[in-house]
């Protein structure tokens, strides 16, 4: 079959349809969308955290002095509180991210799919092992 | 369990209404009755005028789909009873994001046009004759796209897209799934050709995992996950001729 | 008012119709071909379909014995040369449509599964899971995508044949969308309409099933064959007609009337054991036990509900882990459009209506005896299904036929003239009546669902699974008096956009028109055969009625009947071992 | 053969980063954001900080990180003002903005960590 195929031919004519709108706020209408939008936004989020890191990194690199105001900038309530807001979405991002995995990639072993449990969960173990051996790397001091 | 239930039901009329407007009825509340058949109820005793469609009242048809308070639903397989003790009445309204050609009636043609588009038929290089039998297909190699193939085009899915919502070029999840049920089974050789039509803006990249299709999808269907598959299919690909032109089509 | 032309015309995008669509396009890809269906194609009832489709392919089986198989079963009443034309053309039609890409169940080596079915002797069911008229529908509708020749008026209803110099050229129908009601002609027509279940009140069909076609073809003058011979299943959900398998029964499933007793065993059905026995009890043949229940009601011990009498299926006793196991099915379905769950409850049953054998008369090639008229599907009778369908016949049935009639027509079509400047003046005739009766219609005061309720009850009483001459005759005259009723519907719906109501007369002045044509035919043939039978001629009679029984339309409205030769080639009459053996295949199936 | 686009390239990167984002950013941010600066973890001193980034993998590393967490939030955020704001006519726009941030802030990051004494 050619590719310059019409589609199927309907009659033209049809009488006044009704077309709502979608709102501007579709987003707050369902606890689902709310949690998507929320899933979107949390990388704001992990934007904010690379900002963070390159502030550090800066710091670091001016010698101690910047790096103690660098420390006590963090230490500013205001600050702590965001980067408290931002540990929730990026831990949310973490668990939507994870929990989705199963969804996003069949993979199949030995002809039969894995069962979504078993690739969640190897995600969590993953994400544990991995936090453990980055902690290691930063708390040995 | 109380012995009538209201129904807020959403009317339009495209010649008498300029907007639509809600009408309420009082059905009898039965165990087994879902919905539809309190729509059947008004219909045959109330008022002939209610307009919706259903066929087969087993859930095959995917003709009954509504949303039941908010929620993308077949009304033959959604019982009155569960939203008995609400206190409020069960709202009853056409399927979202799509046009309303009357009362609960939506327009969807353009879902049936979308799903020709992604050619959803079996693409052979070369066929086979008959004579010489079928096609071997393993158990497990049916099972790849077996899942995809269970589509009954109710629409529940792009009732619950929201990117359909806000923009209605975006081919949406089950013509999608459909394309991707084709994709997947090991008698196709045309996934080359449906790439074309499917790696575009309107097409998987217009989808950003919303995921509600797949929760509202009464079959099991998954077209999320069919998207995202395919994501990484065509990324795949897109890299594969970025890296090797030659081995392009 | 606008006039459409196409080569061949299709009424109906079920199984039937697509399939026919598909050959016409590829006989001749130059030819347009138009596919008229009351709603999108792959809403059409085929999509309930579960069981399977027979076709022999397995080594071991044979044509020949699915032939007897199919022959026998229709208690002598098929052409046995449809019969061989089927059995040969079956598993060609569905290997072609495994190679448009049907996802039937395979053997771990990949080769096509077959799985036994009632009354068949081999095993030859082709299935897709328990899906099978789904997969089978979607993959026909999938695959008339591809074709250019194709147009598709989707959600049109037929509401006329258009005859003209005793040739069928085209149909009168109306889009529901706009409510444009128009002239689409065409040199050949093929009614694709499937079945008339919902003439009566309980039903597995869809509510779409309302014997359009059958009426359609009747008032244009093609007859009607053995319309007499209507299907029912034993255990279907009373309201929503669901069907129940034979599976829950093979399983140990009890049947109890409303004192909780076993009552099959006061019908010669053997005792009551605690575990399944075949041929004995609930594993008794479907028409015995929905003779059964007729009996039970009539001595008052069956349980009164909403939906009239019932008996129930008694699964409590499998305990949950074996309904889980072996019934997910049935569980799933009762859970889920009936609110009951078979673990803790017992599922309310009846016998219901299934199939209709009958339906316009055919020859090998789909053609009605009125010319440039095809029909092939439930709605047409070639016949081989006679006087009982054997289970998963039905599907290849309409494939195979579907296939033979697109083909014929698109041969035939070519040869033809233009319809006639006459058809466009009976075309706005019939726009005018319907705007007159129904859309400008006020006043009036039966209500559609009243009428429709009255004839559901005159056909179940007068028609049903046992009939006699009272009994008939009483239909016959509720019947008339129904369609002089009609005259006075009240419509409240004056719409043009979607009007459902509209419809709803309609179809209920066709399932009056059929409904005739079934009483009238069951008063013509008295003996029993098959699905038909009368307290007052038990027996069959084939000296008198080895015969199809036609059915024609008078131009002034009345009905005339005719017998007309049944086909017989290799298998003379035999008696029927009813039920007995057919039962022990599917309950191995299973 | 369609128009080869570049939201294939674009959807890796996002992807990439959605990975590297969910498996390490939060116990970076824990440790960084709350419990060094809460004392419920003693902080780690400046100079061991300053030799681990000294190493070329660390700073591999974090370039990585921020790379990809850049066009993760690039990606995503495009989207989420596409629909949730409904300002799509603004195409051009928020493309050139999203992108631009996340290249903006990777060359940064490059010039940053390059340069590390
Ligand atoms: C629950 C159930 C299970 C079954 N299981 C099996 C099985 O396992 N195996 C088997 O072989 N058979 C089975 N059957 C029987 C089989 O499914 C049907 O006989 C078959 O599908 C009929 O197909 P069809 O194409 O003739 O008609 P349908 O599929 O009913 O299509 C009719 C078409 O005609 C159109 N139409 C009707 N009237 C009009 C009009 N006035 N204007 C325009 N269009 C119109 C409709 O829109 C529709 O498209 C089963 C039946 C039921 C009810
Ligand atoms: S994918 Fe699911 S929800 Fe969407 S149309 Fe198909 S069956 Fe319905
Ligand atoms: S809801 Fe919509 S955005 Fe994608 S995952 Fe489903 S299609
Ligand atoms: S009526 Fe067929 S799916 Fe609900």
């Amino acid at each position: 079959m050619s590719d310059e195929r019409p589609p199927t031919r309907y009659t033209e004519y049809h009488p006044r349809w009704y077309r709502p709108r979608v709102s501007t706020w579709w987003w707050l209408a369902r606890w689902p969308y709310l949690k998507f939008i929320l899933r979107e936004i949390s990388s704001v989020f992990v934007a904010w955290f690379v900002v963070v890191l390159l502030l550090q990194i800066r710091a670091l690199s001016r010698g101690p002095e910047a790096y103690a105001a660098f420390e006590r900038w963090l230490q500013n309530p205001l600050i702590v509180l965001l980067n408290l807001i931002t540990l929730f979405f990026v831990v949310f991002h973490a668990t939507t991210w994870f929990n989705l995995a199963p969804s996003a990639m069949a993979i199949r072993f030995g002809g039969k799919r894995v069962p979504d449990l078993l690739i969640v969960g190897t995600n969590y173990a993953a994400w544990a092992a991995i936090s453990l051996v980055v902690a290691w790397f930063l708390v040995r001091s | 369990m109380a012995e009538t239930i209201s129904l807020e039901v959403l009317r339009y009329s495209p010649e008498r209404d300029a907007e639509p407007s809600f009408q309420t009825y009082d059905v009898p509340l039965r165990k087994d009755w879902v919905v539809l058949d309190a729509l059947n109820y008004i219909k045959d005793k109330v008022d002939g005028s209610l307009t919706f469609r259903w066929s087969c009242r087993m859930g095959i048809c995917g003709s009954c789909g509504m949303m039941v308070n908010g929620e993308p639903k077949l009304t033959c397989a959604t019982f009155l009873s569960n939203y008995a003790n609400e206190n409020k009445p069960v709202r009853v309204q056409p399927l979202r994001y799509f046009p309303v050609i009357r009362d609960l009636v939506v327009e969807v043609t353009d879902f049936m046009t979308k799903l020709q588009s992604v050619k959803p038929w079996l693409i052979r290089e070369k066929e086979k004759p008959v004579s010489d039998g079928e096609y071997l297909q393993t158990p497990d190699q049916l099972d790849r796209y077996k899942q995809f193939s269970m589509c009954i085009n109710c629409l529940l899915c792009y009732a619950a897209c929201p990117v359909y919502g806000l923009d209605p070029v975006f081919i949406g999840p089950a013509a999608i799934a459909l394309a991707q049920r084709y994709n997947m089974d090991s008698r196709d050789e045309g996934a080359h050709e449906r790439m074309d039509v499917l790696a575009q803006h309107e097409g998987i990249w217009g989808c950003t995992f919303v995921g509600e299709c797949t929760k509202v999808c009464p079959k099991h269907v998954d077209p999320a996950g069919a998207i995202q598959q395919y994501k990484l299919t065509a990324t795949i690909e897109r890299f594969k001729t970025f890296l090797m032109p030659w081995a392009a089509r | 008012m606008d006039i459409s032309y196409h080569d061949v015309l299709l009424v109906g995008g079920g199984g039937a119709g697509l399939r026919a669509a598909i050959a016409v396009a590829e006989t001749n890809p130059n030819l347009s071909v138009a596919v008229v269906s009351k709603v999108y194609p792959m809403r059409s009832h085929t999509v309930s379909a579960e069981g399977g489709a027979a076709g022999v392919i397995k080594s071991g089986d044979t044509l020949d014995d699915h032939a007897y198989d199919t022959i026998s079963g229709g208690d002598w009443l098929c052409d046995q040369d449809a019969v061989e034309i089927f059995v040969k053309e079956a598993p060609e039609e569905l290997l072609r449509l495994e190679h448009w890409g049907c996802p039937w169940s395979r053997d771990p080596d990949g080769h096509i599964a077959v799985r036994a079915f009632g009354g068949m002797k081999k095993m030859r069911t082709w299935f897709a899971a328990d899906k099978t008229g789904f997969h089978l529908l979607h993959t026909l509708f999938q695959t008339t995508l591809k074709y250019k020749a194709v147009t598709r008026y989707d959600e049109w209803f037929v509401t006329k044949l258009l005859v003209d110099e005793g040739r069928v050229q085209g149909v009168v129908a109306l889009q529901l969308m706009s409510g444009r009601i128009q002239a689409i002609t065409a040199k050949s027509v093929i009614l694709c309409t499937g079945g008339c279940g919902r003439v009566f009140p309980f039903t597995t069909n869809a509510s779409i099933k309302t014997g359009d076609g059958m009426a359609l073809a009747f008032q244009a003058g093609a007859p009607l064959k053995d319309m007499e011979f209507v299907q029912y299943h034993p255990t279907g959900l009373p309201f929503t007609g669901i069907l129940i398998t034979e599976a829950a029964r093979s399983e140990g499933g009890y049947l109890i009337n409303k004192d909780g007793y076993r009552y099959l065993q006061d019908y010669n059905l053997g005792t009551p054991t605690d575990k399944p026995v075949l041929r004995n009890m609930e594993l008794g043949p479907r028409d015995r036990l929905s003779q059964a229940f007729v009996k039970e009601v009539e001595k008052g011990r069956t349980t009164d509900t909403p939906y009239g009498p019932v008996v129930h299926l008694d699964l409590r006793h499998l305990g949950e882990k074996i309904i889980n196991s072996r019934l997910p099915f049935v569980r799933e379905l009762c859970l889920k459009y009936e609110n009951i769950d078979p673990i803790k409850e017992l599922i309310p049953v009846r016998p219901v209506i299934h199939y209709m054998m009958g339906g316009v008369s055919t020859d090998n090639n789909g053609a009605t005896p009125l010319t440039g008229l095809y029909a092939a599907g439930e709605v047409a009778c070639v016949s081989i299904n006679g006087a009982n369908r054997l289970g998963s016949n039905s599907l290849p049935e309409l494939l195979v036929f579907g296939a033979r009639a697109g083909k014929a027509a698109a041969l035939a079509g070519m040869e033809q003239k233009p319809p006639s400047e006459r058809v466009a003046a009976q075309a706005l005739d019939e726009k005018r009546r319907l705007e007159e009766q129904f859309l400008g219609k006020t006043g009036g005061r039966e209500r559609i669902a009243t009428i429709r309720s009255e004839m559901h009850q005159a056909m179940e009483s007068g028609a049903g699974i046992y009939r006699n001459q009272t009994s008939l005759q009483k239909a016959a005259d509720k019947l008339r008096e129904l369609r002089e009723r009609f005259r006075d519907i009240r419509i409240d719906d004056h719409s043009l956009t979607f009007n459902t109501e509209l419809v709803a007369a309609l179809e209920l002045s066709f399932m009056l028109e059929v409904g005739s044509t079934i009483v009238e035919s069951a008063l013509y043939r008295t003996e029993s055969r098959g699905a038909h039978q009368r307290t007052d001629f038990a027996g069959r009679d084939d000296r008198n009625f080895l015969a199809h029984t036609l059915i024609f339309c008078n131009p002034d409205g009345s009905a005339r009947l005719e017998q007309a030769p049944v086909v017989i080639t290799r298998w003379p009459p035999g008696e029927r071992v009813y039920g007995v053996k057919s039962e022990v295949k599917e309950v191995a199936a299973r | 053969m369609a128009k080869q686009s570049n939201e294939p390239v674009l959807w890796a990167l996002f992807s990439a980063g959605g990975v590297m984002a969910a498996f390490v950013i939060p116990v970076h941010l824990f440790l960084l954001g709350l419990a060094f600066p809460l004392g419920w973890i003693p902080a780690p001193s400046y100079e061991h900080l300053l030799a681990l980034v000294r190493l070329p993998i660390t700073r591999l590393y974090l370039f990585v990180l921020c790379f990809l967490a850049l066009f993760h939030w690039a990606h995503r955020f495009r989207y989420t003002l596409y629909d949730g704001l409904q300002i799509k006519h603004l195409n051009e726009l928020i493309f050139v903005c999203c992108y631009g941030g996340a290249i903006f802030g990777t060359v940064l990051a490059g010039y940053l960590l390059w340069n590390f004494r």
